[in-house]
């Protein structure tokens, strides 16, 4: 059985990334990190996990060499200690935004300071089963995109590659809280956050250039936070280069999504469920992705949504990795989702 | 209001910002609009300049 | 004291008008009707009046003759009984959608159904006291916008007045569960409108129309049910004519609203707090407006924010009241709003 | 491989047991039944389903017979229907209230109607695997506790069985909202049931008649519904015979949970989750049971929490099924729940 | 005018007295302090009043003398500077903990720490208008009551005057999150506390000591934060002297309430709001009190309700200052609460 | 307050119950303190008895 670590596993990510890979059966979950709570349960933190597994965290200094190491640690520090984390695993799974962008410079610009290792970007390969599966057979570096990111590139990547979009895409997106980690400030504080529709980036949200990079397409991102825990729901507008009817929209999801796994196309002409919403999504390796058109409009209306940890991160990762270890792709992934929820 | 001074102007959005009449040079203030942080630059007559900025992460 | 009615007292609008007038010094509130409820007190169904009022519902049969009469009934019934309602007051405010469109194609168009007494439609006065206050001193018909219309108009108007907006304006709004009455139904069954992100409009809501009416802008708009009982939250995107920058658009703003009572200008460098957020003008009547430049793009992005049961209804068409009726013009309408809440 | 049906398979528990059941290895879905649905797609209702069955509903009159039969049907009516039901299946699993309570006077007194076939009653085992799996190995009826009962039994009965508690017990249960089904109505409109504390049973709720049976203590109940969708938790106080302390608590818990795959004793000295709480229980089989010690006082405080729809409902039911049909106890039930959520 | 100010003018408390005391017409907001602060804009940490104050925080060196100075301050360290506050103005009302319990021993043993300042204790009175209203016209230092604590006071006291209770009561309290005050720590973050039945205080919570020192009656009292920002909810059963009946348990409710401004009994027959539910009171000064009998049963069942901040806190608190400054006892507290909300 | 009888008590919860002076009998109106419905049985002197109740089922 292949033996995999996480760094960063008392976050939120961390977490996520325990509770699937703790009941995933093809892997063993060999260790997990924490600077500051080493030699701690780690249900103690994701009470989740009480009765699913007695390990405790790890001083960093306790590694070993592992198949698989998942990077669940913070933008601008993970590309600082990549190395390391390098040389300890055979595939190394990078879930921070630091080797998303292919671009120095467009990362400088982003998140306000230079990359530390440039030279090292290009070896890793985008964590985008559904775009780069081939790949991800024999990567050793996986980078995975950030959790709107993920949403705007499956919603967005069809129509792109299509020819069907032309101009530049008004991307609108909408989180929850557990996007922000679980670093407590006045941001994140329940009295504040609770009901809010918190208009935290009104322009250049980093994942901008995510999608902007995946797509092609010249992308303008806002993202709003909402009331909720988890989940993700991206809202994009664009037009559409000749015709814009459902069919030819519809066939382009469908030539690319009607094998994958983990994509629905949701775009119901009635019912209470007509479009992608997160609340259903919860816990599940699903984006959904929809749209809609309006008769007379050069416009098409995007919609996508997922759980933020899970295809919007630890469950995408864990994807990535059945793929390059060679386990059935949905396997520790299978969860339904919730309704109602 | 207090003793106030107006005629300062915020370098930022043009908000006509009032000084007190004891503020002193070097002084942080806000400015009521915008919410820079603004630094009394002179008193009499009242100039303002941005003062620098700590940056704030707004995450998620 | 002027004496002023409510039908349609037992729905959301009607019970906000009751909370509004009962707690009004300038008017007594005579009589609320309701067609199930008549013979019933009024806190049976609104709650938070128990010690405030001893009213108890009314059967239309009892009405008289009434200084004001607010029309808090459905559109496309309201149009149908304008004519009996004309004759039971001096003013008439309505609040329903069904005076708000000049043009009765348009309104068949959004409504689905054709405008019963177009004939009276220009009879009305739009309840939009920051842009017809000087009309609305005089007018006996009142029409007040639509929740998330007026906060897609007091976004828009000052900058499609300047003169600083070109193309389409793509209009996003959030909503919560009050906007769509007190109506039963599976799509507000708490289990499945608790925690949604539904895109229930993803193209033609409504209000589309009485924005582009009111602004004389092309407009797109979304509209998605969010977390929230009260609370509108719109965002909007334009390109701006000639330079895009914070001064320009401040300005437009601050020219039109320096002396509006109820329209505030939110859009801070820095702090929690820097944009409209509609969590903390739950029972207010203030409408924030905000507003953000990405420094080397053409487009403005707008944000605003209201109470669609205030200022996106009730407390708007008791400021044109005040205003009709000579009365000071925020009389009533000063509740602060809470934080944190 | 065992073919299992649903009957109600369009409601709450309904849906849930087709999460569930479309999702376990060791049975085949048949059918599920709906009088309003026939036909239609079971993801239409149950979004979450989506991708995971193409099934529709189906009449009742095309029922076979099933090796197991789930009964997700209301109270009052499914005594009426049971000898119908019967006769569909080797195993008839009951997730009303109409076979759980041994005394047809008490049925009468609590449920407000006389019993419809009081000598079926006795016939059924009760769905508590904790405190009846031998019976139910080879039981061929089984009535499965209430959602709040569930939680109160398996708080309840290892003190009492151990004689721990005297006089009468006080319990107080909180609850989400879809314990109250769907069908739409005031009660469970978003507007009112969103952040209410609602005191719907201030005493005697129904379930306080199955706790009181289920443990042979007297049982005082009181329910108050909580912004929730999903999740029960429950705290009740008791009198200790002897001393009480924490040792003769958790002993008693320890004895009879040791084992068991989905009880967690959850008490704890330090840290957030000290106590059973719902919300990292969505969707998962667990029922956490805690206490807590005054020291100087005669009393002990339970906590318990579980997922109405799962342990206290649909999952306790396919938990049953497993042990009659002799599958693994814990298979389909292993979603681990999620934390942050 | 008389001029007021408020020390710890930044947090929750604090924020709520300068919402109501910025609105209030009797007296004028001279200053309010903070630590952190000093010179910043006050709406910028509490956003709700923009437009109605341009105050800023001052630092308390440049406090003055004050007709009357609320202290928002923590428990603990607010008893270690009472001396300095007492210096400041003619009347003092503290809505710390600090100076609510009459004994030093029962203060050291809830609080943890020895009372530093045993000889000022009895020097206040109680900031409880209902109990206290003759002491508080002449009273130089009030003491307000704990939030949970006056919800249990205002529940419990009418009955244990009037002799109806016997043995001891079990007090089962719920709150929101802003009951916490605004530091931000793993506790309040938005992903753990949103949804949460957290059982912070199984047994012993420090309101407990309130109610039991107000009442005369023994407590035992239980504290389960819920999801809501504001909002108190309290449950309460007793043993009734004699029989319990609806009459003289609503005959001793009324005796007391029957012309008190700020209390409402609520138990009701039928209707959506049968009892008191903090949902409809967020912003308001009322405490809504119930109870329900179960016939047959010597118990009482009780029920309140209020807003933590308000009735709870900073509303009651102006309540006082009305009495004791000789201002109508309504002024500034007039709000009626939202429905829904 | 209109025109109206006193007199009333509820008889369920003892509230004194203003009874209009034009109601007749067999209507039914509310009882403010208990929300009982109460029939009119008599009008001058006014009398009330308990309406037969619909059940609600607050369900959950
Ligand atoms: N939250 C999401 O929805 C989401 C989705 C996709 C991707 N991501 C990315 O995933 C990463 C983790 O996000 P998160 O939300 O889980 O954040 P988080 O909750 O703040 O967790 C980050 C964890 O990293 C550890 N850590 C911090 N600095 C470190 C360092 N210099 N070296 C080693 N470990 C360090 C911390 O653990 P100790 O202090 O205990 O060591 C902390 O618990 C971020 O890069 C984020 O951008 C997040
Ligand atoms: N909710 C908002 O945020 C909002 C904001 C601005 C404007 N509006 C507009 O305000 C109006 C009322 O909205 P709402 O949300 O309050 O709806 P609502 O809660 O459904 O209330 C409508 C009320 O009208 C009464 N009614 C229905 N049909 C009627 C008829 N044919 N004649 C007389 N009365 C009738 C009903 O009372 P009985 O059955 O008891 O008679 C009902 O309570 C609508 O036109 C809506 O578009 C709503
Ligand atoms: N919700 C919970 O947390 C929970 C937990 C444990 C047990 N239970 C019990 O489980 C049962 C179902 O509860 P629920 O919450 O799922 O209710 P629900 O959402 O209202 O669903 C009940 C379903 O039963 C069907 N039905 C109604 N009357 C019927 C009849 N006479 N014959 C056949 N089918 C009928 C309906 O479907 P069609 O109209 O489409 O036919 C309906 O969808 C109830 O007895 C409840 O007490 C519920
Ligand atoms: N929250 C409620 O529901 C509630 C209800 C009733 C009573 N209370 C009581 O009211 C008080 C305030 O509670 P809160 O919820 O408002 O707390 P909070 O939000 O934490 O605010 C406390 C404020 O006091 C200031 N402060 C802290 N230590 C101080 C010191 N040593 N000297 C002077 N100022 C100090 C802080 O402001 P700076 O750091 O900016 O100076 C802080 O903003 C507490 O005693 C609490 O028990 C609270
Ligand atoms: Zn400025
Ligand atoms: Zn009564």
């Amino acid at each position: 059985m292949k033996r995999v670590a996480v760094i960063g596993g008392s976050g939120y990510i961390g977490g996520e990334l325990l509770r699937l890979l703790t009941a995933h059966p093809g892997v063993e979950l060999a260790a997990a990190t924490s600077r500051r709570l080493g030699g701690r349960l780690i249900d103690g933190v994701h009470p989740n996990l009480r009765g699913r597994t007695s390990l405790a965290f790890v001083d960093e200094d306790k590694l070993e060499h592992y198949d698989a190491l998942f990077l669940a640690t913070p933008h601008r520090e993970t590309m600082l200690r990549m190395p390391e984390f390098l040389a300890r695993a055979e595939v190394v799974i990078d879930l921070s935004a630091d080797f998303r962008l292919g671009c120095a410079d467009t990362y400088a610009d982003y998140y306000g300071v230079p990359h530390a290792a440039p030279e090292l970007v290009e070896t890793f390969v985008p964590g985008i089963p559904e775009f780069h599966r081939t790949r991800l057979r024999t990567a050793d570096r996986i980078s995975v995109p950030g959790c709107m990111a993920n949403a705007g590139i499956l919603a967005l990547t069809p129509l792109a590659q299509a020819g069907l979009i032309e101009g530049e895409v008004a991307v609108d997106a909408r989180t929850g809280s557990s996007g922000a980690g679980n670093t407590a400030g006045p941001a994140n504080l329940h009295a504040e956050r609770s009901g809010a529709l918190r208009v935290f980036a009104p322009t250049r949200h980093r994942h901008e250039a995510e999608i902007a990079q995946a797509t092609g397409l010249p992308v303008r991102m806002t993202a709003t936070g909402v009331e909720a825990v988890r989940g993700v729901q991206l809202l994009a507008r664009a037009n559409v280069t000749g015709e814009a009817t459902e069919r030819r929209i519809r066939a382009a999801y469908r030539a690319v999504y009607r094998d994958e796994p983990f994509v629905r196309i949701v775009a119901h002409r009635k019912g209470l469920h007509r479009f992608p919403d997160a609340k259903i999504l919860s816990g599940s390796n699903f984006c959904d992705v929809g749209f809609a058109i309006d008769p007379g409009s050069p416009q098409v209306t995007v919609i996508s949504a997922l759980d933020n940890l899970v295809k919007g991160g630890a469950g995408n990762a864990v994807q990535c990795m059945n793929i390059r270890l060679g386990l059935p792709e949905r396997e520790g992934l299978e969860f339904t989702g919730l309704h109602p929820n | 209001m207090q003793n106030v001074i107006s005629g300062a102007e915020c370098p930022e959005c043009a908000a006509e910002i009032y000084v007190d009449a004891d503020a002193r040079a070097s002084e942080i203030i806000e400015c009521t609009d915008c919410r820079s942080e603004l630094e009394i630059t002179s008193v009499r007559p009242p100039v303002l300049s941005l003062a620098p900025e700590v940056e704030e992460d707004w995450g998620e």
